[in-house]
């Protein structure tokens, strides 16, 4: 009952979420039970194969995918073509084949903890399964105080102190000098009775500070964002006659 | 034995550690016309061992025998937790030992108790360890062995620094906004650990006083 | 029966209502030396009984028999569930101790979810013990002796199938791979390790239930 995979994989079902799986080895482990059941004799090539189809067709549906995933398709397909490959000169680096055993190995030893974590907790446990209990009454009792603050609960005190020390910390925000939507719309207000023509946009807006090319754009922008605003509240028409050509501006006598 | 029904009902009297109503008794068993017969039965097999069972009024109970309370007294320990402050000013001690009693205060943000420091150090948790050489001579504070073999700690080198503590998962921020899972998370602690929260004022007469 | 002592041992180990030490047992009894005898004469004579007597550690206990869990659930005070990743990294502690926290995330292929460690030590079952002497001095993670008391174990030597995991090679820590460990680091930046927070919810009854 202990060796039956947590999780079975049809071919073909890829509503699984990964969120399921505790990491890619994990993965792995369930799709390399699906393939035998010794994973000693399993065939890696096919495995990764196996990997990288269902890693491709969960992107298909699911856009979002946790990047160790990638990471592992993409190192099995680089072991995939190690493996085809004729065999190498030995270098420093490892052989396909060590690389392939190392495989085997990370998953049969993960496959060994997660069983046995399963024949662990299913043991008598303490308050599930098995229980303390009598009574007192009858004998002389003195009672001893035991301090039973643990470890825990001391770096848990230590953390919160930790954790408010840094809250407490100011977060002190700079003064700045960019110019602002408000800002625009009340200095576009202030002049549009003198903008009873078409009139360049650039024209209409507050000479440029040459000094600071960053304050010089936030002006350009949140006066352009200030004047859609005014010409969507019909106060001013805006026009443009193609495109990235200049922007002209005047005032609504009717608006 | 092979008798399910004498276990079931060991085991229950037992872990119960109250006395149970033979009618209640009866619902857990398979034999429920032979109940009295059972109890009997169980009731003779401890007769003369340490623990006997009793039967009052309608009800049963194990219980230690009783030609051993004259001479036999037990000690038990009542367990309880340090309260909230007590635990800060122990951590800080812990971390930034030898310190003293003003710059715990600085780090906590508040004015100790005066028994505070006493406390822990009747605990045996903490002591004196020299002197400070600022004006006025403050005393320095330090852990003792005790307080190390207690938390189970090798050494103080032990005490993870703050990185591991972050990585530990004892930095998460939790408080922030809390989530609706957050939310569960939290209640089903609270349900794990009444016992926790109503700690904080048992204090030093306390510890005296049930001793 | 006439031996006052075994009757006083089970009053004693009855009313504590928990472990006692064998060394504490002793000093209540006249036949000091053989109070290993005595005791093992108690647990034999309760053996097919509703309640045994049970040795972890050092320490003697009085529990109810393991074969009747299903009919002493309304006992049960442990809502507490573990996750699967708890639970896996528990048992690596358990067969691997004393082990970095980087040495078990290379076992288990993954970074470790915030909150596995803390949530351990939390239960009581993990404690950290020294630090390892490669750079960075790493904490490593032992289990307590309540693990050893809460899972029913004579010692850690008694965990099942250690020498099985041990013939097979499963107890070296190594990496099985600089290449795919390090892959698995590498990545910790990248990902905003979203799948890992939420880790508790997957239970411990999905876990046993999927089996």
């Amino acid at each position: 009952m202990l060796n039956v995979p947590d999780t079975e994989i049809k071919e073909g079902q890829f509503n699984l979420l990964l969120d399921n799986f505790e990491g890619p080895i994990d993965l792995l482990l369930v799709l390399a039970r699906s393939q035998k059941v010794d994973l000693s004799d399993i065939s890696i090539s096919e495995l990764a194969d196996q990997y990288i189809n269902f890693i491709n067709e969960y992107r298909n549906i699911h856009i979002e995918i946790a990047a160790d995933y990638l990471v592992m398709a993409a190192w099995l397909t680089y072991l995939k073509s190690r493996l085809l490959l004729p065999k190498e000169e030995k270098t420093d680096e490892y052989t396909a084949d060590e690389l392939e055993e190392a495989l085997k190995y990370q998953l049969q030893r993960l496959e060994a903890f997660q069983n046995i974590s399963k024949i662990i907790y299913s043991r008598s446990l303490v308050n599930r399964d098995v229980f303390y209990g009598g009574s007192s009454e009858g004998l002389k009792v003195k009672y001893n105080i035991n301090y039973t603050s643990n470890l825990y609960d001391l770096l848990k005190s230590y953390s919160q102190i930790l954790k408010s020390n840094e809250q407490v910390k100011q977060l002190t925000i700079e003064y700045s000098e960019l110019y602002s939507v408000d800002q625009a719309v009340k200095r576009l207000k202030g002049i549009f009775g003198n903008i009873t023509e078409w009139t360049n946009f650039l024209n209409v807006i507050p000479n440029l500070i040459k000094a600071n090319k960053t304050i010089n754009k936030s002006i350009i922008s949140s006066n352009f964002v200030a004047s859609l605003e005014l010409s969507k509240n019909g106060f001013i028409d805006l026009k443009q006659d193609e495109s990235f050509g200049n922007i002209y501006i005047k005032f609504n006598q009717n608006g | 034995m092979d008798n399910k029904d004498i276990k079931i009902l060991e085991a229950i009297l037992f872990a119960s550690g109250e006395p149970l109503d033979e009618n209640d008794l009866k619902e857990k068993i398979k034999d429920k016309n032979n109940i009295s017969k059972l109890l009997l039965e169980i009731k003779d097999f401890y007769k003369n061992r340490g623990i006997n069972l009793i039967k009052t009024g309608n009800k049963w109970s194990f219980r230690t025998a009783e030609d051993l309370s004259d001479e036999l007294t037990i000690f038990k320990t009542q367990k309880r937790k340090l309260s909230r402050a007590a635990l800060e000013t122990l951590s800080i001690i812990a971390y930034q030992q030898p310190i003293t009693r003003s710059e715990i205060e600085n780090i906590r943000g508040v004015q100790m108790g005066r028994g505070s420091l006493d406390h822990l150090m009747e605990i045996g948790w903490i002591r004196p360890s020299g002197r400070k050489s600022i004006p006025g001579k403050p005393t320095l504070w330090s852990t003792t062995d005790l307080f190390v073999e207690h938390f189970g700690l090798n050494s103080l080198s032990d005490l993870p620094n703050k990185e591991e503590l972050k990585a530990s998962g004892f930095l998460d921020k939790r408080a922030a906004i809390a989530t609706i899972s957050d939310l569960a998370k939290n209640d089903e602690n609270l349900q794990g650990n009444d016992n926790l929260e109503q700690e904080d004022e048992n204090n030093i007469d306390d510890f005296i006083q049930n001793t």
